[in-house]
């Protein structure tokens, strides 16, 4: 590859991953050489600008054809623009709780925080463009080495440390287990390239190993259930909600959650679509009981173990389990609503669960416990963070004119939408539903039910800003949700996604 | 052509991972556990280049795929033994098993 | 005349509005409102009553409201039969709203009494006049609320609580036979029109069964309100009501509404032999059985009313033994008699304030009014030739022997002689022979008292010469306008009926004599040679005990038995439900044992079984 | 002004919400006024809408559509969207439940004016929730229809969770669940018609469904597939009707609930379970419908029965009258099993006639409870010696409930007996023993109240002249259609006529 190949490039389709790139370095060297003692809060906006930048760049990328660089193992399709946006708007909110969170132990690391956190996004924008394995597995990577050490930045919190090990070794095991789903993959199809891999899945020779096809395929599967944090995978999450500092919760419940979503997407969907499976039938549609019993499984044990929980942080680790739980549905039937209903139910999610983790940050701060009881009263002390706490419990536990509820229901058409319709499934999800609305009304309950002392509580301005725009858009897009599928309607066509421009021309010249 | 079929690779590997997985799951010292995880990512790895040579389409990018994997492997390593000194520096331990403050 | 009759419920219903809007008055010339109103619902039902027998007559109806095709109509009808009942009731009511007048005098709901007397006359007009059973059906539970409002007049009092209660519930329970029978008769009609419903059984499009069957369901109805055996329990109790009520509801109007229903109904009777065997023998057994009650009872109101139960009784075996007219003659002379009765029993309860008979006696001297026309309801009621009773129970017996129902016409005979027995028995004890109570202060009622009884004194004696073979049957004549077709031949059986009907009469006038006036029979050599049955038959055969017993408890048990069902099964379940989710709910957290390589072996675990299952299920192994 | 004239009416509570936004939380007077005002804004407009209604006319009136929500889908056939609209509309027997929803909604308000707290929330929850009411009545299609369900749980499980009596988060929990079994088990219906039929419109959805089947297979609708949807349908509106045996919230939440919120739940709430089996369940699938009737007639008969007998033996009224109310609902299930003009009639009759008349009850418990601090039916005696008005209009609304003539549970009782009558002869027979255990329990429950020897009360006051507003309100409606009804059939039958066709007569 010489420098001329290497400016063949039409580089210009990375230009958010470079900004947060260039960001990020710049951060590091300037926290670097920041004294010890000064505030590391300007940085924050320094992030901040870098991740509008980087939105910015792909909001003026919206009409740009499906490019491809890098031998195809790059791309940018409306697939990856679509959650780039995701991404880069999570990690926004977030940053804006990592600014505001307030511990000792964080004010020395805080610069550190902001440029994890945008090495994490990179990696997870990665993820969203990879059309390659080891893409897609560095970007995975960088994503979690970089989650690893935010979960522990609270370097002298016993809980923080542990959690950050927790995190690492589950991690660990988890991308030995993909890893090795993945080798198989590799080794049947010989490519490390989605699209190849979905060429060569239809080489008649695969129809003798549908065994192994579909060993790989449930392995793999189970390896990326641990950034979605579902079943089997999914409990390293409750204890690494609970020590992780609050910020790095949201992010890892929602940014790594909707990388996580990516990652299986871009995978499952490309490289099985066409597979065979054990009886020469597809393997999607002979995966889908197994699909079937990890996503109900999920939702099982999150909002069932959720109702016994006290800790509000650990009550939302079971909560997002379920959540993801809800959003492996429609992969059981990968109907063709598949993208936008995951879109927009991740979407939606974003909203209601940042914006909950804000009052929580808040709360938290304030109360010094994560204990239930710190909402005790909290709509007499507090009516303006109570009021959107609830319509974030409400649009989480799916109730109508919140996002929440738009997105169960594209998800109830995803599970019902094609024959056979998953009857069961749906069954399995409401029940659970109706489980969480125990713990999640009780949160409510608590707020405006029972009396607490205890003082106002002080939200600082960008916190507000941050929960006054979850909340309105929570509503907003429970009310209107036409704005966000008619925003991806007009600017995505999905079919990018699967469309593959230069793997045919690579594949014809290596052969 | 190498008269060691595919299949004793994957075997090998496949007992490597395992022990590698038993080692990180029953090890009771942490640093034992983060070497049992490189251990089955090294699996992967013996996978992969077998794969790359011997599979029924055998591809050059699967031995780049497992330069990559050492590479993280090691990054993770490392993180993984940083986030343990810090454990470590906090509790004085760097035993498995007492690090259950969080559960329930 | 006729064109204007809809209006006679209706100065009654706007009594009791009006009454009600003045119900804090303190001004007891309210009760004018009521008597007044009910006045001109008399005068017109005269006028109406006179036009008909002129032959007259007129059904007007209008649609009520429209379900799919069908209109459910509401109007008004004239008829021989309900012309009769229109004067009957209008002017029972007006004379015991006059009477109410004086009796009710002091009472600090006294314009609520006459609202009420007022919604209820309004109601019995409104039945009267119907033109169709469903009409008919929803009058007749206003009526019911009359009645129940009325019992539970005193409703601080417990007995009368509990009186107002089982008389509605009893009813109920005849009503739902009632309405049981209506709609079945609608699907066999399509209509609820009498009219059509005759037309229908007229022209066999009614099966026998279903015939069998609708008749005996509204005859349910008719035992509901009129209190006949096995529904009789609750009229006895309904005592507890003021006096002038009982006289109006409980013994000349509503009561009698249930052999109205019957005649009303004749048709359909006649078409069935089983159900009107059936009525004759209920109402037979009704009628000896109630007398039998009757001889034992302390409580002046309780005796009249086990004859009022007789008597109404005795109409039912009428109408059953085809004596459709002597049925309804006897229901005409029966509410002048009894509310005599009643309101004479009323003026003796004034005058002394109690109601025990035991307690009264040698009132003769002090109520010279009250006590004559006491005297002329007893010889009427026992069938004292001359005087109305005669000639009406004759004509049921002579019905009832013509019938060939031989048995009923003997138990009829006894129950007359019983009759005559226990009035007499009653009249002796209040009126003759020593003060056995307190009698300071007994004086004559006042005449708004007195007069209602004088005018019911008259009809008493003179409205059996209605219908007499002596002077012509004009009854009879009058009512073979109606839509009935009366039984031809000879109703008036062998001459030796009346003879027998007198000497029964005369029989239970002088045992009563002997024992309670002369003292020559002990009063309790009954008692004592027939301890047992004296027993049986003082505690009212033991039918409410039976009752309680059964019915009351079997529901009460029924209830509680629900109940135990809602908490432990239907709630259980739920319980189950929840503990099984709390349940799950420890597991999974006890799983999540702040282990990380607990975690991973959970993990591991979970991708083997899917891989097992894989294994398995694809044959893989096999 | 017709063209939104319907949407107005459906979000005319929130001018309540709006205006009351502005008032202090401690003014107590002005924000009890401003709730009957709020109240009765959404009144005036429904009686704009009822005059702008054509009474007697086929079909849907004063129809409004715009886009809403648009998924498009690839299938092997092409494009396809399935596009969500925002339909609402109103036909006779919406119009009656509208009108319904609207009168108990200011009677409710100002028999508010006993809640001792929090009343600015209280009033804000209770515009939302009568917002959910009249939206449910009004939605044309069932996305919509079932927002509108949802918007009804929420501010309802607040109003009894914070307002109620003793175990009333218990209560409110109970009701929430169930209730989200109910819904939960909607949704899946209304999301798997949806993908079947590409439509969430009522008539579009009836239509299709009516469709030869040969012409059904091809959109995979089977004959199982309508009965499975029919039966889960009806699963999900006997939790709200209640049916037996999901009936345990109900009379948990009558129990606890304050009465207010007791009037509009078991005024209006319940009877969303009646009008969704009436438009969904014989509106949709007539034939399953049918061939179901036996079962729903039993159920009817049950819940009849069951209601009463343990309405006998209860100690506390309001208890006494939840399980009336679940005895009054057997009565619609019978209209609805008859499944004759005569039955469906009944059954909507009883959903208006209950609607009032439990209303009426219920507020006049509460005003009795804020009298003694009890509803246990011991605590009382003699009420009608202090209170005669009291005991005089709960003796009628008593009389209304057990069915006496000139009342209307009168008609509504008698033409759903008269319509299973012809079906099921037996059933109803044995049907018509509950209306003589109604009989015992109305007056067992009543007089132990107003008659008898007199008890001392914490306050003998009898119904203040705010108070006596509802109670007249709803007594004088209870008369009116029990005395003129064919005010109500006429505007019900186009509607009713409708739906019988679908049945077959």
């Amino acid at each position: 590859m010489d420098l001329d190949t290497l400016l063949s490039f039409k580089w210009s389709v990375m230009a958010p991953e470079f900004i947060i790139l260039g960001v990020a370095t710049l951060l590091s060297v300037i926290d670097l050489f920041m004294k010890k003692e000064a505030s590391r809060k300007p940085l924050a906006w320094l992030a901040g600008a870098g991740v509008l930048g980087a939105l910015a760049a792909i909001f003026m990328q919206l009409d740009t054809e499906v490019t491809s660089i890098l031998y195809d193992t790059y791309r940018l399709d409306s697939f990856s623009k679509a959650f780039k946006i995701l991404l880069l708007l999570g990690t926004l909110l977030v940053l804006v709780l990592a600014s505001n969170y307030k511990k000792e132990d964080i004010d020395e690391n805080r610069g550190e925080f902001y440029y994890l956190l945008l090495s994490a996004l990179l990696g997870a924008m990665m993820m969203a463009s990879s059309a390659d394995l080891i893409t897609l597995f560095v970007g995975l990577e960088l994503l979690s080495l970089a989650s690893y050490i935010m979960a522990g930045l609270e370097r002298r919190n016993k809980r923080s440390n542990e959690s950050a090990f927790k995190y690492v070794v589950s991690g660990g095991i988890a991308t030995a287990i993909t890893l090795f789903g993945m080798s198989y993959v590799f080794g049947l199809t010989g490519e490390t390239n989605l699209f190849l891999i979905a060429q060569n899945m239809q080489d008649p020779e695969l129809l003798k190993h549908g065994f192994l096809l579909m060993f790989a395929f449930l392995i793999t599967f189970a390896g990326l259930t641990f950034k979605i944090a579902a079943a089997p995978l999914h409990m390293w999450a409750p204890d690494v909600y609970e020590g992780a500092p609050v910020p790095v919760t949201a992010f890892l419940s929602v940014v790594s959650k909707t990388a996580g979503f990516v990652i299986l997407l871009r995978f499952i969907i490309i490289t099985f679509i066409a597979a065979p499976g054990i009886d020469s039938e597809s393997l999607l549609l002979e995966v889908q009981p197994y699909v079937m019993i990890l996503a109900a499984t999920t939702m099982i044990i999150g909002n069932v173990t959720a109702l016994r929980q006290r800790n509000i942080k650990r009550m939302f680790a079971y909560s997002s389990i379920a959540q993801a739980g809800y959003i492996l549905v429609p992969f059981v039937s990968n109907s063709s609503l598949l993208f936008e209903l995951i879109w927009f139910y991740l979407l939606a999610y974003l909203f209601m669960n940042i914006g909950a983790f804000t009052i929580i940050q808040v709360l938290t701060a304030q109360e010094k416990s994560n204990d239930i009881s710190i909402f005790r009263g909290l709509f007499k002390r507090s009516p303006w963070l109570a009021v959107p706490m609830t319509f974030f419990l409400l649009s989480l536990a799916g109730i109508p004119i919140t996002a929440g509820f738009v997105g169960k229901f594209g998800i109830f058409m995803g599970a019902l939408g094609l024959e056979p319709a998953h009857y069961w499934l749906a069954a399995v999800m409401m029940a659970t539903t109706l489980f969480s609305y125990v713990y999640y009304f009780n949160v409510i309950a608590v707020m405006f039910f029972r009396d607490g002392e205890g003082a106002k509580v002080s939200v600082p301005s960008g916190m507000a800003a941050v929960l006054a725009f979850c909340a309105v858009s929570t509503i907003i897009l429970g009310v209107m949700p036409d704005l966000a599928l008619d925003f991806f309607y007009g600017n995505f066509d999905i079919n990018e996604f699967f469309m593959n421009i230069e793997a045919v021309d690579t594949h014809t010249h290596d052969h | 052509m190498s008269s060691v079929p595919l299949t004793a690779y994957l075997m090998l590997a496949l007992i490597l991972f395992c022990i590698g997985l038993f080692g990180a799951l029953t090890k009771r010292n942490a640093v034992i556990v983060l070497i049992s995880i490189e251990l089955m990512l090294n699996a992967v790895n013996i996978n992969l280049v077998a794969f790359a040579k011997y599979s029924i389409n055998p591809g050059l990018t699967g031995q780049i795929f497992s330069l990559f994997t050492i590479t993280v492997a090691a990054a993770e390593a490392a993180v993984g033994l940083a986030i343990l000194i810090a454990l470590y520096r906090n509790r004085q331990t760097v035993n498995v098993d007492e690090m259950d403050t969080m559960k329930r | 005349m006729l064109q204007m009759s809809w209006l006679i419920p209706l100065f009654p219903l706007l009594s009791f509005i009006l009454l009600l809007l003045f119900r804090k008055s303190k001004s007891e010339s309210t009760a004018w409102i009521g008597v007044l109103l009910t006045g001109i619902s008399l005068v017109m039902s005269v006028g109406v009553f006179l036009a008909v027998w002129q032959g007259e007559g007129i059904k007007t109806e209008g649609t009520w409201f429209q379900i799919g095709e069908r209109a459910i109509t509401m109007g008004f009808e004239v008829n021989p039969l309900n012309a009769l009942m229109l004067v009957i009731v209008s002017l029972v009511s007006f004379l015991v709203h006059l009477y109410s007048k004086g009796y009710m005098h002091g009472d600090e709901r006294f314009p609520v009494f006459f609202a009420y007397l007022g919604l209820f006359s309004f109601a019995m007009l409104g039945l009267v006049v119907s033109p169709n059973l469903l009409q008919l059906y929803m009058f007749w539970e206003l009526v019911g609320l009359g009645s129940f409002l009325l019992i539970g007049f005193y409703y601080f009092k417990p007995e009368a609580k509990a009186a107002a209660k089982k008389a509605f519930v009893m009813t109920r329970i005849g009503d739902v036979g009632l309405f049981i029978g209506m709609v079945l008769l609608f699907w066999q009609v399509g209509s609820f029109e009498y009219d059509e419903i005759f037309a229908s059984v007229k022209n066999g499009d009614i099966s026998s069964g279903m015939l069998t069957l609708t008749a005996l369901c509204i005859f349910v109805g008719a035992v509901g309100k009129s209190g006949q055996l096995p529904l009789h329990t609750w009229l006895p109790d309904a005592m507890e009501g003021p006096t002038p009520v009982s006289a109006l509801i409980h013994a000349a109007t509503m009561v009698a509404a249930g052999v109205y229903l019957v005649a009303a109904m004749y048709p359909l009777f006649q078409a069935s032999e089983a159900a009107l065997t059936v009525v004759a023998v209920v109402g037979g057994l009704t009628a000896i059985f109630a007398a039998s009650i009757g001889l034992m009872q302390k409580d002046i109101k309780r005796v009249l009313a086990y004859s009022t139960v007789s008597q109404l009784g005795y109409m039912m075996l009428a109408l059953g033994a085809s004596g459709y007219v002597a049925g309804i003659f006897h229901l005409t002379t029966h509410a002048f008699f009894k509310a005599l009765l009643f309101l004479a029993a009323g003026s003796v309860i004034h005058a002394v304030h109690t109601q025990n008979i035991e307690e009264m006696g040698g009132l003769w001297k002090k109520l010279r009014i009250t006590g004559p026309l006491f005297l002329i309801g007893a010889l009427a009621i026992s069938g004292v030739p001359l005087l109305s009773g005669f000639f009406s129970k004759d004509e049921i017996l002579a019905s009832t022997y013509a019938d060939g129902k031989y048995g009923l016409f003997w138990l009829a005979v006894i129950a007359a002689f019983m009759t005559a027995f226990y009035m007499f028995r009653l009249f002796f004890l209040v009126f003759t022979g020593e003060a056995r109570g307190n009698e300071k202060g007994v004086h004559e009622s006042p005449s708004v008292m007195t007069f209602p009884m004088i005018v019911l004194g008259v009809l008493a004696v003179v409205a059996g010469y209605l219908n007499t073979t002596w002077f012509g049957t004009f009854l009879s004549d009058y009512l073979a306008q109606g839509p009935v077709e009366l039984p031809h031949g000879d109703h008036h059986g062998p001459a030796w009926i009346p003879l027998v009907a007198t000497l029964a009469a005369a029989l239970g006038i002088g045992l009563a004599y002997l024992i309670y006036q002369k003292g020559t029979l002990s009063r309790d050599w009954i008692t004592r040679s027939f301890p047992s049955l004296a027993e049986v038959i003082y505690n009212k055969w033991y039918i409410d005990e039976g009752y309680d017993q059964t019915v009351v408890k079997g529901t009460r048990g029924l209830s509680k038995l629900g109940v135990l069902f809602d908490r432990y099964v239907v709630d259980g379940l739920v319980t189950a439900v929840t503990n099984g989710v709390q349940g799950l709910s420890k597991i999974g957290s006890r799983l999540q044992n702040g282990q990380v390589q607990s975690y991973g072996t959970a993990a591991i675990f979970g991708i083997v079984i899917l891989l097992l299952i894989v294994a398995l299920t694809g044959g893989y192994f096999s | 002004m017709n063209a939104w004239l319907l949407s107005i009416l459906i979000f005319s509570p929130l001018l309540g919400v709006l205006v009351l936004m502005f008032v202090p939380s401690n003014d107590e007077k002005s924000i009890k006024w401003l709730g009957v005002l709020g109240t009765l804004f959404p009144l005036g407009i429904a009686l704009v809408v009822l005059s702008a209604f054509k009474m007697g006319g086929e079909g849907l009136q004063l129809t409004e559509k715009f886009s809403w929500i648009s998924y498009e889908v690839f299938q092997s056939k092409g494009q396809v969207s399935y596009p969500i609209f925002y339909e609402v509309g109103v036909n006779g027997l919406s119009m009656v439940l509208i009108l319904l929803t609207a009168v108990v909604s200011v009677l409710a308000a100002i028999a508010s004016f006993s809640i001792k707290q929090n009343w600015k929330s209280y009033f804000i929850l209770f515009f939302l929730l009568e917002m959910g009411m009249l939206g449910v009545f009004a939605a044309q299609n069932l996305f919509l229809f079932f927002i509108f369900f949802e918007i009804t749980l929420i501010p309802m499980f607040f109003l009894i969770g914070r307002w109620g009596y003793l175990e009333k988060e218990k209560a409110a929990y109970s009701f929430l669940i169930y209730n989200g079994v109910g819904s939960a088990i909607l949704l899946i219906v209304f999301v798997a018609l949806f993908m079947k039929t590409g439509t969430m419109n009522f008539e579009q959805l009836a239509y299709t469904f009516s469709l030869p089947q040969a012409e059904l297979n091809q959109l995979f609708i089977t004959k199982g597939f309508k009965m499975g949807m029919l039966i889960a349908l009806l699963v999900a509106f006997a939790v709200k009707l209640p049916v037996f045996p999901l009936h345990s919230w109900m009379v948990r939440v009558h129990v606890q609930a304050p009465p207010a919120i007791v009037m509009i739940h078991s005024g209006i709430l319940l009877k969303i379970g009646a009008y969704g089996v009436i438009v969904f369940g014989a509106g949709m699938f007539p034939d399953q419908f049918k061939s179901l009737a036996f079962v729903i007639g039993l159920f009817g008969v049950i819940n009849l029965l069951y209601g009463a007998f343990l309405a006998l033996t209860q100690t506390d009224v309001k208890r006494v009258l939840a399980y009336s109310s679940v005895s009054h609902m057997g009565i619609v299930l019978i209209g609805l099993a008859a499944g004759n003009e005569f039955g469906m009639t009944g059954a909507v009759f009883q959903v208006v006639s209950h609607g009032l008349i439990s209303a009426l009850l219920f507020f006049l418990v509460g005003a009795l409870y804020e009298r003694s601090g009890s509803s246990e039916l011991s605590a009382f005696g003699g009420v009608a010696k202090r209170m005669p008005i009291l005991a005089g209009v709960f003796l009628a609304g008593g009389l209304a409930s057990l069915g006496l003539p000139g009342m209307s549970g009168f008609i509504s009782e008698f033409m759903a007996f008269l319509g299973l009558f012809e079906k099921m002869p037996v059933l109803a027979a044995v049907g018509t023993l509950g209306l003589i255990l109604t009989a015992v329990y109305v007056l067992r429950a009543v007089l132990a109240i107003t008659f008898g020897a007199e008890k001392e009360l914490h306050e003998a006051r009898d119904l203040t002249s705010s108070e006596r507003v509802p109670a007249f309100v709803l007594l004088a409606a209870i008369l009116f259609i029990g005395i003129y009804p064919a005010w109500l059939s006429d505007m019900l039958r186009p509607t009713l006529d409708a739906i019988l066709l679908g049945l077959g007569g």
